[in-house]
Parts: C-alpha cells; structure tokens; sequence
C-alpha cells in the first residue's frame, strides 16, 4: 500500500482516537450532572480513575489479552505489556490502516468505557476502594478477554457473531456489570419509599448533562467511525452517517414517548433517547441503510424509556440509566443487526442471540464474582451516614464548588 | 422598631420590590428559602413524575420603624397577591434595638 | 404565637421534615446556611491539609401557634439528634402578628 | 484521482463535519449562558431538538431541496430521501472531495445552525411548540431552498454572488428569521421599562458562555475549513489563518470599542466580537489575505458593539445578540468580500449587495408568513406567569440545577 | 437572651469573624442574601450600563445571653465599619428559649 | 514528495492547531475551577485576551522573530507580518509537512499558552492592563526569541539541546515568568497567615477544572503530535501513547502519593500529576519507549505533589499550582530526555541541563525586567479593596454568575 494511503488511515484512526478519549469527559459531565452535588468529586474521581488506569492496565496486561493473536479462541495471553512487532510501524501490520501504537492507544480508549459505564449506574453509593478494584479487574481482564472471543478472532466472530464497534463487546459488556452492581448494592436512600413508591432524586447540573450528550455523540463519530479501522470513504462516511441519523431520531422519539406518558417534555429523557441511539446503531453502524439507522434510533428511543422504567420497577437503582441504555439499547442493537440492514437474516439472528447470551453469562457470573467477594470483604457501600453526607466530604475532604456564591 | 418577614413567590419579588419603593419602603434584604406548604409543584425526571411541596420562595426581611408597619404589610398583602395557593405568609415581631454600622447610629434613624 | 429556628445537619433533614408532618407541623420554610461552632470538618485542598468549622447546616423557620410549640421542638429534639458535636440548635421567639397574603387572614388562622 | 488524495479530503470533510457538529454545543453554552436560569432546560431542549430534527429533516427533504441537481435555478427537488448516486461513494461524485454521504452529513450539520441562531434571539419567552413547527418548516424548506439559490448552484451563483461559507446563506438566514421573530414577539418582561430606559437581563452562567465562544471558534474551523470542500493544503490552511485572524481581531476591538464606551471591560462585548468577527470572514474567508481578515475582524468588532447598541434602541429584545452577531455581521462579511480581498470590486460588491437583498427578502417574507400564522393560532409567547415563573417548570416540569446547593 | 442580626459587606466578614473569635463569640450561622439600600453599584452588561441597589451582603445571626451583647455589636460595630455607605445594619431582638439538640440543654448553658 | 501525503500530512498539522487552539478552553476551565468566583470573569477575559493578542502579535512579529531564517542563532527577525514564501504552499516549504499558513497556526497557538501559565499562578490579584501590557511583550518578544534558540535553529539547537514539543520551550518559559511574577505580586489576602500557616483557598468549581484537564490532555495529542511536524504514522502514533501513558501514570501516582501524605483522596493532585505526567513527557514524547513513558509520569506525579508543597513552603502562591506543573515538571522533563529513551546520555544530559539554566536566565531576567517596571509605574496588584471584594465587580461590572439561583 502506498504510504500516503497508510498515513491517511492512520490520521484517521488518531483522530478518532482521540474522539474515543473525549467520550471521558462526556461520561463525566453525564454522570456528574444526573446526580446529586454532594456526591461530584466521587464520581470525577472514579472517571479520572478509570481513564488512567484503564490506559495503563490495557497496556500491562489487556491488549495482549484482547489480541492474543494464533488461540484456542476463549483464552490467550500475547504477553505482558506492550511488544511491537517487527511490522509494526508499517503499512503490513494492519491492511495499512494503522500503526500498531495506535492500535493500542484506540483499542485502550475503549476498554476504559466498560468501566465508565459502571461507574455511572453505582454512583453516590459504592465505596470507592472497592470500585478501584473492581475497575481493576474487570478493566484489566473481564472486558479484554470477552473483547477477544470476537475482536481478537475467538470463538464468537468464527461462529458468525457481529458486532461492529461494541453494542455488546462495550455497553453491555458494562452493563451487565452494571446491573449486577447495582442488585448487589441497593438502592441509594430515598429511591423507593417503604410503601414501594419510585422516588426521583433529581441531579444537580443538567447543562453540564446535556454538554455531556453531546459530547458522547461526538465521541461516537471515533467510537463507530473508527471501527471501520482504516480511513476507507465509503464505510467511514455511511457509519457517520447512520450513527448520526440513529442519534437524531433516538431522541425525537425518546422525547415524544415520554411526552406521551408523561405529559411533559423531559429533557432527560431527550438524552436518554440520543444515548440509545447510538448504543443500538453501533452494533451494525456499517450495515445499516438510511431507513435502518432511522427506525432503530426511533426503537431505540422508544426503548430507552420503556426501560428506565422498567429498572425503576425492579426497584433497581441506577443514577443515570446506564443499563437502560448500555445494556437493553446495546442487546437490542446487537439483536437488531439480524433484523435490519445487510446482515438481516434469521441465522444471523441467532447468532447475535447466543453472542448476546454467552458474553452476557460469562459478565454477569464474573462481575458477581468480584462484587460479592468484594462486599463480602472490603464491602461495596459506604456507610448509611457517609451516603447521607455525601461521599465527597468523607472521600476527598473536599466539595465540588467550595467557594460557590449566589449573586 | 418591628421586623416583617415576609415569604412571597418568586415571580411576584419584583412588583413587590417597586411596590414598596412608592410607599418608601427603601431598606431591606432578601433571599432565597425553600418552603413547605400548602401548594404542590408537578415535576417529572427521568420519566419518574412526582410532585412537591418544597417550593422555591422569596424571603424578606424588612426592619422598619412602627410608623412604617402598616403600609409595608398592606402593600405586600396586595401586591404579592395572586389568590392561588401558595400566595405566602408574612410575619411580624419586635427589635429591640438596632444600628447603623457606617455611622454606629441607634434606633429608628437608623433604619431612615 | 411563636417563631421556631431550627440549624440542623443537613443530613438529618429529610428525617425532621418526615417527622414534623407527622405531627402536624406541615408548614415551614428551610435554606441553607453556613454554621460556626463547636463542630470541626477536615479538608483537603491542592494539598493543603486543613479543618474548619464553618460547616453547612439547614436553617428551618418554623411559625407556628403557642399550642404547637411544644410538640414542634419535641420532635425536632429527638429527630435531628445524633450525640455528636455539631448536632444544632433551636431558638424559640414571639412573633406578634401573621397573615396569610392569599385570604389576607390575620393570626393563628393564617397558620393553619 | 489516486484513492489516497480522495481518502485524506473525505478524512479533512468529516473532521470538518465533526467540527460544525461540536458547535451545537458552544450555541448550547452560549445561549444558556447569556440567559437566566429559569430557562436554561427550554434552552437546551430546544438546541437538541434543532440538531436532532434538523439532521432527520435534512435527510428527509433538505438535502434534495438544496443540492436538486439540475434546476431552474429558484426551486428543485432532487427527490424525497438520501438517494445515494451511483458513483456517490466514489472520487467521481465530487472531485475526489468526499463521499456522498460525507457531503450529505456536512451540509446537514449546516442546516441546523439556522435555527440554532433564531433559537438564542427567541429565548426565554417563546412557545415550545410553536417554536418547534417553525423549526420543522424553516430548517425543512426555507434554509435548503434559499441555500440551492447559490450552493445548489441556483441564480444567485449563476450571477456571480460569492459566499464562501455562509455569512448570508446561513448566519443572515437564522439572522433575518431572529429579526422577525423578536418583532413578532415582543421584549421579555423587563427588558424595557415603561419610561423606555434599556434594562440589563443578565444572564446566569458566564463562563459557559466563554466556552461556548471558544468551541465555536473551533468549530468555524470545520465550518470555513470543510467549505473548501476537499483537503487542498494551500486553501483549508489559508482559511484557518484569515478565520482566527478575525475572531481574534473582531475579540480585541469588540472589547476596547466598548470600552471606550463603557468604560468597563466587558466580557460579554469581547464574547460577540469574536463571534462577530467570525460571521464576518464567513464569506470571504479564501478570498482574504491577512491585512484583509485583520481589517474585517477589527470592523465587526466594532459592528457588534453598534449592532448590539442599535437593536436595544429599536427596543428589540434579542437576549443573546444574535441579530448582531449573525445579522449584521453576516451583511457585513457578504460586503466585504466586494470590498476586500481578492474579488474586491464594485461589481462583485453589487452581486454581494443583490444576494443580501434577495436572501434577506425571502426569508423575511417567509418568517413572517410561517410565524405571524404561528401567533394567530398556537400563539408565539408563553403567558405572562409562565414567563416570570420560567419555561423551565411549565413546558419541562424540571429546573436545570435542582440539587445545587451552596457550601 | 438576644439574637443580633448583622448585615455586614461580604469583605468585611473575615475581619468580623476573626474579631468576634477574639471576644469569644464562637459560635454563629451565616448566609448570604441580597441587600436593598442606599449603596448603588455599577454594572454593565452586553452594552447597557447600570446601576443597582440590589447588593450581595452577607447575613449573621447569633444568639448570645444577654451578657454578650454588647461585645458582641461593639465588635460588629468597629469591624464592619468602611464609613462608605454600604456598611449595613444590626438588629438586636429577644429570644425567649434556647436548646442544644445534642444535649437536649435549654436556656443559657446551651448557648456555650 | 505526493500530493496526497502533503495533503494528509497537512490535514494532521491542522487538526493538531485545532486541538492546541482548545487547550485554552482547558487551561480556561482549570484556571476558573481552582480559583474564587469572584475573579472568574476577570480570568475569562485575561485568557480570551491572550488567545486572540497571541495569535495577532504572532503575525505581526512573533513568528518573524522565532523563525528568522539564517540568523547569528540568538537573535533574528524573518521580517514584519506574514510573508508568504514563494514555495510557501506547496510540499517543498516543509518537506511536505504542511504549507506556511498551518506553519503559522500552529506556532501561533502554541506561542499564546506560555503566557496563559503566567495567567494562573498570578490570578485572582493581577491589574488587568498591567497583565495585558506584560503579555503583549513576553508573547510578542521573549518567547519567540527564546524559541528561535532551539525550533528556529539558533545556538540551542546547534549545541545539541533537545526539546521536543516544549517542556522547557513553551512550559518553562511560561513558568519561569509565573515564578518571577507570583514573586513580585506577593501571596493573595489570606494565603498566608501571619503565625506563617499555610491556607487553603478553594476554587469555586472542580468539575469544570476537572474538564479543563481531560481538555488539555485531548489538546496535547495535537501539542505533542503535532510536533512531529508530519503526519509520520510510526511518530506520530508513538508520541500519542507515551503521551497518554505518561498523562495517566502521572495521575495515578499523583493521587497515590497525595493520599500517602494527606490521607485523603484528592482530587485536586490527580488533576495536577495528569498535567505534571503531561508536561514531563513533553520534551521527550518521541524518544521515549512504554516504559520511559510511564516511569516519566509516575515521577511527575510525585514530583507535582512535592512541587506544590515546595512552592507553599516558599511562601510563593500560585492559585493553580502553574510553577509545580508547567516549571517544575517542565525542567524534569527535559532532563528526562538526557535520563530516558533513545538519547539518554551523560552528553545529552548536559546539554539538557545547559539549555534549562540559558532559557531559564533569559526568562527570568526579562520576566523581572518587565514585571518590575510594571510594578513600579501602572502597579501590578489591585488594591485590597478590589482584591477582596473581586476583581470582577471592579475591573469587569460583571459577576460570573449574575442570575444564578438555588432551586
Ligand atoms: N408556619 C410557617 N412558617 C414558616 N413559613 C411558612 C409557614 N407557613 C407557610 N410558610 C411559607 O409560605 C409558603 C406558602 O404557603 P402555602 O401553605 O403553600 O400557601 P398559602 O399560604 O396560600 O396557604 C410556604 O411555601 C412556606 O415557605
Ligand atoms: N449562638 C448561635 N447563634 C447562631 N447559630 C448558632 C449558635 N450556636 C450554634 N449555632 C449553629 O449551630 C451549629 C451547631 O453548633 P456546634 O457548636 O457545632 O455543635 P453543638 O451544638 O453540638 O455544640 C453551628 O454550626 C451553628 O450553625
Ligand atoms: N430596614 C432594613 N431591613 C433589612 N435590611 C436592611 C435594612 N436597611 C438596610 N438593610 C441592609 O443593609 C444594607 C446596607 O444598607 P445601605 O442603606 O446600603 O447602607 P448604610 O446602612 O450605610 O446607609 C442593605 O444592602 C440591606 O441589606
């Protein structure tokens, strides 16, 4: 391949790198914004947290995880830290879409996500130790290893299983997570009345909220668009294309659902349909047409906020919706590239079914490994008094807006 | 020298305000209160409706001198007035003494 | 008729209003304020280590009539206890009218 | 073409559709910024709406209004949908610049900003839903046909009117629109006292207004960049100098005119300078040298402060000064191009005169008609108890910061 | 006892505060709250220049037994003082019950 | 050379502008959250004076000055404005690397961030117009000479000096000055008390400091991947990951050793050791190998925390800790190059030291020439009135926050 092509591909995969680490901010600016004030150094924190230990772990120990090269298809290891092979740095490496470094540097902006995802369905209530742990070895080994069963060319992507840039491989991946965090921990104070009523417990920004979105949808530009792992026009400009349009009328018909039920127009729920919409395009962004990426943003929409219901039901609590819309948006994505697009088909289907299935059992079972283990030790709530007075003074002897005066 | 505390809705602070300025009622100081009352507020957040009755109000305080109670608490009761639920409360009691701290001047030519 | 302020934790407010309505006491006004006291809060800053004892409390404003009084400050005593330093105080004061702007009602009527 | 070249100038196009995306969110923060914060959640509604309705439309019928192939040169249609050509992935469909879909997704993330300017001049009295439906039909049908007059390759540009990236098709579009609707409208409750005196609304949060300038700024660099239309090294580079040249210049004097006015260092005023100076190069901005950008970011400076000044005079209440910024500066920049640069002269400068005039005619003519209707039926403004009491709660039921507290 | 009400310039307050630790006065509440009075500030905004009373102030209440008192406003008096107007105002009324919620004490002792 | 790789490679220096221009929006942010609201509008305006003076002085003088051409290696001038060379936009002005206008750019965002580390450490108590006039000059003469010793092939750069992207050329240059200045400025009110204790005066706002360092962290991909100054993939993608992984070690063991010696979680040294790491791999982004890369930042990290203390201990105050990240990290990192890497070496390590103490005696000596004359004519302090009462009322007639409000 000609070297300008090569340089062009790997600019793009730098810069949606780079549009894959912003996504950071935008889950902080989210999460920060959906909850409640006392608790906003704690979940910077985590969010930091995560961002940089999940570069590091991925470079320690994830991506030979994740790419283990030649393996039995469930479990391989390419070895401990970062190798660059002989080619590395060459058109070779990649079918001339990027250098091995970038590779990794992209491929680590992603697995810190799954993390984040967590982060923001257990906020105002985990005991941050536990979650730095648990962050550790879910980040470190959980999400690489069930990344390599079809990324790295194991049993999944042999079966037939796709999933473009994550529906399942990231949000549910973190979902799935997050649903068993927050089984595990409880509702925060407040949440469900004795008499089983669903509290609200409003956040405390909507703007940064809703910046957060936006910049999330953005991010999805690198997080879908470089998925495509070469620059290539065709394919990189369709997943824009129906990453956008998914985002666009999940949220029309998020807001006009929750209209519809609710009588008022909810931004949160706004966003929430803008969320899912990008989670469900993402599974097949590259096989979707115009009309595809438009009906699975307007179910996706509409699903997100059957959802949050539906969580409210179980007497689950989760801040900011992110099993919602990671994990019931990121199955139905992945269910829905054997619905809609080119790949529709009832094998394939099937395929997404058991993909779904085994990558959701084998999370579950391993995120309840270490979230029992660790409430059984360390404990994974803080206490009844420290929730109460807010984790940021009992963490970090420190509060979010010190020196915040009205006017 | 009296105080009058006075609890109103925040959309009627400024027909208040200019209100008590005609009556030279010039001196006071307001903020901000969260009040539990009679009234309920309708909210919806992520797709959980609910409804409230801690309602943002204004407070304020008004320190006048005996002469000025009358006409203060007449022109809050019209002007702060929607007749809906919720409308506030006011509230009067006794100072004892008061200052002007630029001047260090006591009682009611204090509050001039 | 009588003024009630209340500085609690912060914490311990949802409790109090809980319990104040169950008493019957379903009318007040609360914000928040910085208190100074016995109470000491350690921080952390751009590692400076450092404790302070302006530490934010709830402020509640609580009119009710004499017959109230007692029970008000009853439930207050036992619900916004904790034993620890920092626990807050009450103030009890005579308030000489009230009105209620939406009937204009004067007195213990204008609580209800 | 080779396919490299084509792939680089599609990689600078969705970067630059990436950019114009992103500034979504700096008219978020600057509009919520300026205003007060009982509005901020109608705000930030309505800014998603713009982009999520905006971007579906614009797929819809927009992009076949706009770009309608061969036409009479006033009014086409190139069919309902995105309808993608059959060398529309390819170097042929637009010189090797981009994608079909890259083309539709950049000119979709435009269409949007139309509306976006009309939504900060309308603010914190407008009806929701009748804002809504002039959204639909303005960003619907009014932009793309007032856009295919010239980028459609309509009369206009058959004429020889020059506007590189939009001063006139796309800030005095949502500008002239702005005009109308705070006539129609009338001032917010306030704005004005009776004995006439101009009254300051301040609004609630100025330092997301500051960053909202700042990623607008960085989004003018996709919005002028990725109208070069391809990656050509010698003009994107060119028009990333004359367009921060002028932001910066239009900031210096915005702030020292008004402080020669004012004598204050006004933030505010060296906010819409930079915005000023912005719209102003907009249509110029590969024509311009750098004496040239200097001198036209210097002039809207200067026109802002006066523009600002001249509609409180005319007692128009436009609580962002978007009439200023967008209006004003965007007739400005259209002249300049007549006067500066390298197609300075007095015939261009007439074609320039001709353009503003026919453009400003019809989407005056249109506004009006789309929202004097709107007045007549649905009604334009909240009640007056809506108005003080705040959008917030009545359209959306929720504040914008519910948990804030002080520490 | 006695509860004062001082509404000081928000820049004097850590010299008030520092003082009042001086005369072992240890133990208040603050807020802050708008002031309406003589003083105009002037502003701009977006091009129009104005001036405004509504001035951020900050407000003290303490209640102290009847043998601070005068310390008490003596302190405020002296450490609030610019001599510009602006330096707002204290209020001096009764208070007729105290309690500590901690040790559920009432009356002076529950003050120290 | 192609033209699709001088079209690729261009198209990276421009996004690499683009991201260094929003920096400011992160040093923004960082600034306003680490300091009292009531300075946040002055702080906003200093740092939209320096980006928009940065960037026209650059063009009227500094890039003339940095870049003179052949010159005596000390000082040189390349001549008034811009003057397009004649191969200027073609692939020979640079070897491809980009044309003379992203040359420009480039340079020109980079040149204004020296003076926006001065902008931190002397907030919250600086005279505007004593500010302004002082980065008018370091801006517009002493980085550019300064730079011209080492980027613009002066006598640094003969001897062997080794900067890459700037840990001493831009950062120290910016935190020398800060050091000179917090000198003669004196602590703010409070800082200090009189038995000598040292004081914490909390910002106003952490979660906007928290997305000012993921901002700045997005904008060093661009800082240090476009120093590259190419879109060389096998560089490129390098300087990317020792980037990060330096920004993330440098974080972690910030927060670590923060938490050794305070026992709490802060928040605050997280976000300084990100931008220690960031800054210490600064000088040596592309001759670092993994493990550089992270020993680099968990230094840093470690480094920062101590910095602050020292410069506390000092009696120095520096509001957002500028000395300990942008100086002190500055140095290390550019002693690194002669410790880490691929130049490691006793020689290098020399030269490193040699071209720390010339730029540092130069920055000193000009910063205290130009401070002091300032102090001693215009004043450099406000007064205590205005210092307590905030520079934004008095300088600016403008709060933050005006209308902002708890719900
Ligand atoms: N006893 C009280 N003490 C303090 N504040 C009160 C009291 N009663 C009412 N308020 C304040 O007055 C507001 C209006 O009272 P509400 O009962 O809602 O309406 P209305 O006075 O029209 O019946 C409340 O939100 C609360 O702030
Ligand atoms: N004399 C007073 N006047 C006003 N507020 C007071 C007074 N004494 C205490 N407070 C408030 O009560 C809070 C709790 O008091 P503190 O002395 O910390 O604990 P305790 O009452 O348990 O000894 C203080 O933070 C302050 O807000
Ligand atoms: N009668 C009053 N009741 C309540 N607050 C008052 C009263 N008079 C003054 N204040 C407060 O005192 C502040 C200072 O008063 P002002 O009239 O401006 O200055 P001065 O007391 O020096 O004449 C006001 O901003 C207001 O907050």
């Amino acid at each position: 391949m000609e070297n300008s092509l090569f340089t062009a591909n790997n600019i793009w995969m730098m810069i949606c790198t780079g549009l894959v680490f912003i996504m950071h901010l935008g889950f902080s600016f989210l999460e920060i914004g959906l909850t409640r004030q006392k608790n906003t150094i704690n979940i910077l924190f985590k969010n930091m947290f995560i961002i940089c230990a999940g570069l590091v772990l991925y470079a320690l120990i994830g991506f030979g995880l994740m790419y283990p090269g030649e393996f039995n298809g469930v479990l391989g290891f390419g070895g401990l830290g970062l190798n660059l092979p002989g080619n590395g740095l060459t058109a070779e490496y990649a079918s001339g879409g990027y250098t091995y470094w970038t590779d990794f540097l992209f491929q680590g902006m992603f697995a810190a996500t799954a993390a984040t995802i967590v982060s923001g369905a257990v906020a105002e209530r985990v005991k941050l130790e536990s979650f730095i742990l648990f962050t550790i070895i879910y980040v470190g080994l959980i999400y690489p290893i069930a990344g390599s069963w079809q990324w790295g060319g194991g049993f999944l992507s042999e079966m037939g299983f796709y999933d473009f840039a994550g529906s399942t491989l990231v949000h549910s991946v973190g979902g799935w997570a997050a649903l068993i965090a927050v089984y595990l921990l409880g509702p925060r104070i407040g949440k469900f009345s004795e008499s089983g009523k669903v509290g609200a417990i409003p956040g405390h920004n909507l703007p940064l909220a809703t910046a957060g979105v936006l910049i999330l949808w953005l991010g999805w530009f690198g997080f879908n668009g470089g998925s495509v792992l070469s620059a290539d026009p065709a394919a990189t400009s369709l997943v824009l294309v129906t990453t956008s349009l998914a985002a666009a009328a999940g949220g029309i018909s998020g807001f006009l659902f929750a209209y519809i039920r609710y009588k008022k127009y909810d931004l949160t729920m706004f966003l929430n349909g803008v969320l899912g919409g990008l989670v469900g395009i993402t599974a097949g962004a590259d096989q979707m047409g115009i009309t595809d990426s438009l009906v699975i943003g307007l179910l996706a929409g509409v699903i997100v906020v059957l959802g949050v219901a539906l969580i409210d039901k179980l007497k689950l609590d989760d801040p900011v919706g992110a099993i919602a819309v990671h994990l019931i948006c990121g199955i139905f994505g992945t269910l829905a590239v054997g619905i809609f697009g080119a790949k529709a088909g009832w094998e394939q289907f099937v395929h997404q079914l058991v993909g779904v299935g085994l990558i959701g059992l084998f999370c579950c079972v391993s995120a309840f490994i270490i979230l029992f283990a660790l409430k059984k030790t360390l404990g994974l709530r803080v206490s009844k008094e420290e929730e109460v007075e807010g984790l940021d003074l009992h963490e970090h002897g420190m509060t979010a807006y010190p020196d915040f005066r009205l006017d | 020298m009296k105080k009058i505390e006075a609890i109103i809705r925040k959309s009627k602070f400024d027909e208040v305000k200019d209100a008590l300025h005609q009556v030279q009622v010039n001196f006071f100081s307001y903020w901000d209160v969260t009040g539990v009352g009679n009234e309920k507020e309708g909210h919806v957040y992520r797709g959980v409706t609910y409804s409230t009755s801690d309602i943002q109000r204004r407070y304020l305080s008004i320190v006048v001198s005996d002469s000025f109670l009358e006409r203060t608490i007449d022109t809050i009761l019209k002007t702060a007035y929607t007749g809906n639920v919720g409308d506030g409360k006011i509230f009067v009691s006794d100072i004892s003494e008061t200052y002007r701290i630029r001047t260090a001047e006591k009682g009611e030519s204090s509050l001039k």
